[in-house]
């Protein structure tokens, strides 16, 4: 098919937008915790591109966006021909703009792999502060492999979840409620932070968390748009729509606050920010630009009284990964049950309550997916979380965990900012460069 | 009146505060420090050149009491500043010739 | 008309990058402030994407770039039938390369509204580290209504401006002079910080203003080279000017420095840049290389010397919006009416004094533009002010402001680096986690 | 030539995310250095986007990419007719697709000068903390016309390593061993920093080495895949490769780390995302995903030993330029005489020991440009440091050096965070305005 | 010779410096610190969960001063941290035994 | 006992270290302070606005030290911190009434 470049150019972008959004989410969950973890913090996410990219590689594509030739088979997993790739050099990929033009297939591969970067990189939020570096490594090979792939496959790889009729424009199932679920498996698998929630744990940075929600809002753009694979009015109307829901989430969020807490807090706004652009992906090709605004402000207000509910229930998911992206991203896939009103161009396919003919059927599928899919992470983490800790153990020791763990486990402090003398007097001018010989020695 | 000045672990402020406080003394002002001394520090690693920290980061506390307090505060900081581990600090105490409140310009007991 | 997907795909790229500037934005000059005050400098910036895109959606895209059928009145303002944007699905907007190729409407609004975004959150520069969170989102509602959406109408939406023939490439007047003279009327307004100028208000954080300046000339790209709203050999050259004066500034202004003060300066390169990007803005499509060479040189000068008259005149604006954006903005229009050779391609329309026929009546309108704009701008912005300040008042206590307006206004401080027990002993590690009963209650 | 507005709207797009990698390597090499040095680390990033701006529009693009009619000279350098870049107005270059389109001249200038800009600011790395600003001025001017942009010409303008049939797709001699080679020499010419390497000089923030990192990551895919200068299959490969070896090189170097050290740390799997967006530059279009994998196990571990011949050798290069850019780049060119094979689409040109007929030639090639051009840059880099010591002085004063850098030549310093009345009180208490009058006196 | 030292409020160094300047101290040593006591500190928000902050920040000054100008050292100092308001903070003083020019080893009142 | 005080240039402090660690003293605290005196600070510039900062780092180290090996304690460290420029900073001691190690309740000599 020949390769539109207006489409291909907008995908190249996009793919680089969402990569960028790994990094942004290593700020904007960085800044939330204490100084003495946030390059653990940051790590988990930046090892989230290592590790997915080489199973992506290896057989993430295949698992996902493969076919298999076994119809029954392929409805809950892809194939094996695009194991390593190479089966897609100067391969192409039709667009989904229905014009009979393609991009290239790696260029397709490239976007859904950084989708799956950062789907993975979204659960460390959960367990912040206390994970062992390895075995966070372990879980993201085994979760992405037996979790994301396949779900992925199920809902945007032709498998049986999208048989049903299920929607999702850009992962508000498959992304969100997925990391939101295996998320709060890991909170149970790995326990609360020793003094939560007695001690205090406000964020060390707030200035990082606000980069990068920046990042997160720029890179989202490529995330929802993208998703139609193509350039067209769907994709104006997604990019629309995210920028709607987003920012009215973000006020929303600030108001709720505003009239319970008496302030509008940065974080707040931030978080509120992150809750509109979770909720809006599953919708945001399908839904008018009121039914954004609408979105936003619900899911704004709903996430802002969701954060709360670990102190009641006693878990300590640490960056509130459930309380955003589990919920916001259940929330905005239920809204496609409602408010869906251009799932399939010119027909009633998809459409929801307000306009489609079979309206409460697709308010089920829209249920039905969240909780498939959440229920089967949830399980599937919990299981991987368990083998992991049993094994090789999937939390630092307590007094690693009182002393930092950066220290404790990456051999790093994040800072070194006094004047004095110019990095550090009180670290800096007590240090010894002690291993010079070790580096001669070795090299 | 006397000058009692702890070196102690971060992590224990909030109980030497809670102790003091059950105890009558008001006030106190603390600092940021570095300790040195049996506790060891921590290595770092940057591009593979190993960096000895060996300043362990402690607060300073300093409270000022009348002379009768004094053992007693101590002992209420000491107390509550124990973990058994080495490098819980120490402990002083200093002679104090005069105190003044700024706000007021009081002075000795009043002050405090 | 056919979409054209390539000028569809820079439009989205453009459109991404334009809003990442306000974030970008939030650094620049949250790095300016004190440690004490810039979350909620940073948080202006933010709620400005709340607030303005909510405006937009609701009737700012229908007020600047509608049409109401009645030539009078549409000279000062557009339309009401594009409300909502519900009309904008579907439909296309013509590129600017005049090839009867389009974009998707909405992909237009979009671009658009990064604009008004932005005009926005600059004026906040003149009114840190005092200005009440909630006045200042009523204020920022007003003056996009009652001065945004009309100016934009007036340059860029078929309003009396252009049909005098004012020429604005990208928005000297439109965003910077305009913004400029609003931050100058809330200066006044707002009256000086405590202390101002005998106390030290030095920047805090000067990577952060670096990082601004980076996310802003990086999404300049899409202001500038994305205002011929298509691809072409203009786009070409808006981009490519953008690079020059932007480059040249910086440079120029630093050139002042050492010689005056004898130190080139982070800021100072920072500012030029700013000052570079600001005056290119209107001219970059129409001018030659070594022209916007020129403007760059006189660029970063005159704004090098510009941001010294506040204290001559007594006013705070405190991080220099007016020395900086109107100064720089009136600057490059004006140098429309002499350097522009391209304006309205093979014909002498809107060529400048060293090109066109009419060169001198350029040259006029070309100062008209600002000198209306700003009047309007500056008159409409005290007005607003002047209301908000008497009704719910535009200021904070004198008591807040020396305690530091993030934790008064926001309830939350930036930093907590202390490296004891990691996460600032001094101040976590005395804090006591009251509010969980609190959030339960209410949850 | 019709402009393919698809492949220009991606070139403008990547010519902005390589722009954006200047200040991007800022914030990496910023982060690396001490907090006294912060400042001027990134001023020397920022201040090579301004001069190389200026040479680059006064004649760079004409040495680099012009042609001057005698094809013997024309081996060594371009022409002079670009000069000023104002012949390249409504002129068009065509895409590297080999479909008979083109893009606008100016845009293939813009993005060439990014890359233009970005070599001379990694020379910065090797001389940290301790470099004259006016001599570092002095010196992008000089080593961006003496050596960038005739060896631009001679690999990619068409000249003499080009004819001889050595393949660099995206810089990996022209950029990386050319400014390694530089830095080297540079590291010679101003001797090591006081102190070095007895007293330490650890990262003082490793947040902005990341932020840099994630910025460099993200325009490097402009950078990779924009060389294809259009859009096609080959332009999907470079990116998907991109991705591939930059993981890979992340994952390898802390691997090293974790098996040598005991600890996988951020600076490492930062340095190792380098590394392998350096190796992988020269190789990007011509190699297959298994082998893009395979140079990054590679280079992620050669460069984590190469780091510490400094240690051993006795050279002060203080961020690792030699270490990483001159290895990995290096690497990388080499690794093309073995894997290339997809150099020149459908024959056996420029194809590696694997694929080609005549695979040792090419591997001789390979060897050569890194060769050729590495003690090119290095001998110019020298001459031109050594006679800028001896006239200006290249290096600041010892106690500048101890009191630092920041203080010292820019009169700034970076960061004032202690919360105590906001804005650092001891600093900002103790300060006085003092230069109002002077400001006055000189406005 | 005395020290004498003064927590004071962060925006009044200006003043105590000028203060002791204009009576003729040369030196001082100033360093960062928090300080408790009736003066309360501050609430923070964080998603809906309420913080506590009681301590506020203040300014820790020492100033090495002959016997003789002691009281009028501190009067000084306590004159110009003065707002009135809580939170103005305490000055006392100590006996020093020894003071030591580092430069040059001069001791006593050479060394200040 | 005694407590000896320290402010020198924090580029000196691991001298100083060394020196004390080779004379026998095994502990000390330290903390960040800033500076004034003659030793003048810098200038800096913003937008053409100059700023003058007339604090200079300092480090302050305090070492508990018994009553016999003071002098000794205080003629190590100013050697060790001295660099015959402007600013090298002063050592002082005062009497100290009790010293207590957290850890274990150890007091006087044992407690150091
Ligand atoms: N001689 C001393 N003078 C001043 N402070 C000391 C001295 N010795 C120890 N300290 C302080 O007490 C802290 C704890 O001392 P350390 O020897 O590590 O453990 P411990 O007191 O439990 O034996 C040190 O970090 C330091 O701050
Ligand atoms: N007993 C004490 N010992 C040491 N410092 C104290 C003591 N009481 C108060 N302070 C210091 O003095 C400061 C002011 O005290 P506070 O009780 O808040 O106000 P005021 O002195 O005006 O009554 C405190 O912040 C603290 O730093
Ligand atoms: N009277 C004083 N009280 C307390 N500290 C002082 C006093 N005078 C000087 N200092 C401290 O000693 C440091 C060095 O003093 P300074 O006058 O600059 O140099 P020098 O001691 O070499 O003459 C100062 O920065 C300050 O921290």
């Amino acid at each position: 098919m020949k390769i539109d470049t207006g489409a291909t150019a907008w995908m190249l972008a996009a793919s680089a937008l969402v990569l960028l959004m790994t990094p942004g989410l290593a700020f904007f969950y960085g800044g939330m915790t204490r100084a003495k973890s946030v390059l653990n913090m940051m790590m988990m996410s930046f090892v989230s591109i290592v590790t997915v990219t080489i199973a992506w590689v290896l057989y993430g594509h295949a698992f996902a966006f493969g076919t298999n030739g076994n119809s029954t088979l392929n409805k809950v997993i892809g194939g094996v021909k695009e194991i390593g790739l190479q089966s897609l050099i100067n391969s192409t990929q039709p667009t989904g703009t229905g014009d009979k033009t393609a991009i290239p297939s790696l260029v397709f591969s490239m976007f859904q792999l950084t989708f799956a970067i950062i789907t993975v990189a979204l659960i460390s939020g959960a367990i912040a502060d206390r994970t062992k570096f390895g075995a966070w490594v372990v879980f993201t090979f085994a979760w992405a492999t037996l979790v994301y792939f396949p779900v992925a496959h199920w809902v945007w790889g032709g498998g049986w979840l999208s048989q049903l009729g299920i929607e999702d424009f850009a992962g508000g199932t498959v992304v969100h409620v997925n990391a939101g679920a295996a998320g709060l498996a890991l909170a149970f698998v790995l326990g609360k932070r020793k003094g939560w929630p007695k001690e205090p744990m406000r964020p060390h940075n707030l200035g990082y968390t606000l980069l990068g929600v920046g990042l997160l809002w720029f890179g989202w753009f490529g995330f929802n748009a993208g998703s139609e694979v193509g350039v067209d009015g769907t994709t104006a109307l997604a990019f629309m729509n995210t920028q709607i829901a987003t920012a009215v989430a973000a006020g929303s969020w600030i108001v709720v606050e505003k009239l319970r807490d008496g302030h509008a807090t940065t974080l707040g706004c931030a978080s509120g920010a992150v809750a509109g652009l979770v909720a809006i992906t599953p919708a945001c090709a399908f839904i008018d630009p009121w039914a954004a605004m609408l979105l936003g402000v619900v899911v704004g207000a709903v996430c802002a009284y969701a954060v709360g509910l670990k102190y009641k229930l006693g878990f300590d998911d640490s960056l509130d990964v459930v309380g955003v992206h589990l919920v916001g991203g259940a929330l905005g896939a239920l809204s496609l049950g409602i408010l869906a009103r251009y799932a399939t161009a010119g027909t009633a396919q998809g459409q929801g309550l307000l306009y489609g003919h079979h309206g409460f059927k697709q308010l089920g599928l829209q249920a039905l997916g969240p909780v498939a899919i959440g229920l089967y992470s949830f399980c599937m983490a919990w299981v991987i979380g368990k083998i992991i800790d049993k094994t090789i153990g999937f939390r630092i020791e307590e007094e690693e965990e009182v002393a930092g763990i950066d220290i404790a486990v990456h051999a790093e402090s994040a800072y070194d900012l006094a004047p004095s003398h110019g990095g550090g007097a009180l670290a800096a001018a007590s240090v010894a460069a002690a291993s010079q010989a070790k580096v001669e020695a070795e090299a | 009146m006397k000058l009692i000045t702890a070196v102690i672990k971060p992590f224990k402020l909030d109980d030497v505060k809670a102790a003091l406080e059950t105890f009558g003394v008001k006030g106190l002002t603390v600092s940021e420090a570095s300790g040195y001394g049996r506790q060891k520090g921590h290595t770092e690693v940057y591009r593979g050149a190993e960096y000895k920290v060996d300043l362990v980061p402690k607060l300073r506390v300093e409270i000022l009491v009348d002379d009768d307090d004094a053992d007693d505060v101590i002992d209420v900081v000491v107390k509550a500043a124990q973990t058994g581990k080495i490098g819980d600090g120490k402990v002083w105490s200093v002679p104090v010739e005069t105190v003044i409140r700024v706000r007021t310009g009081e002075t000795g007991a009043e002050a405090l």
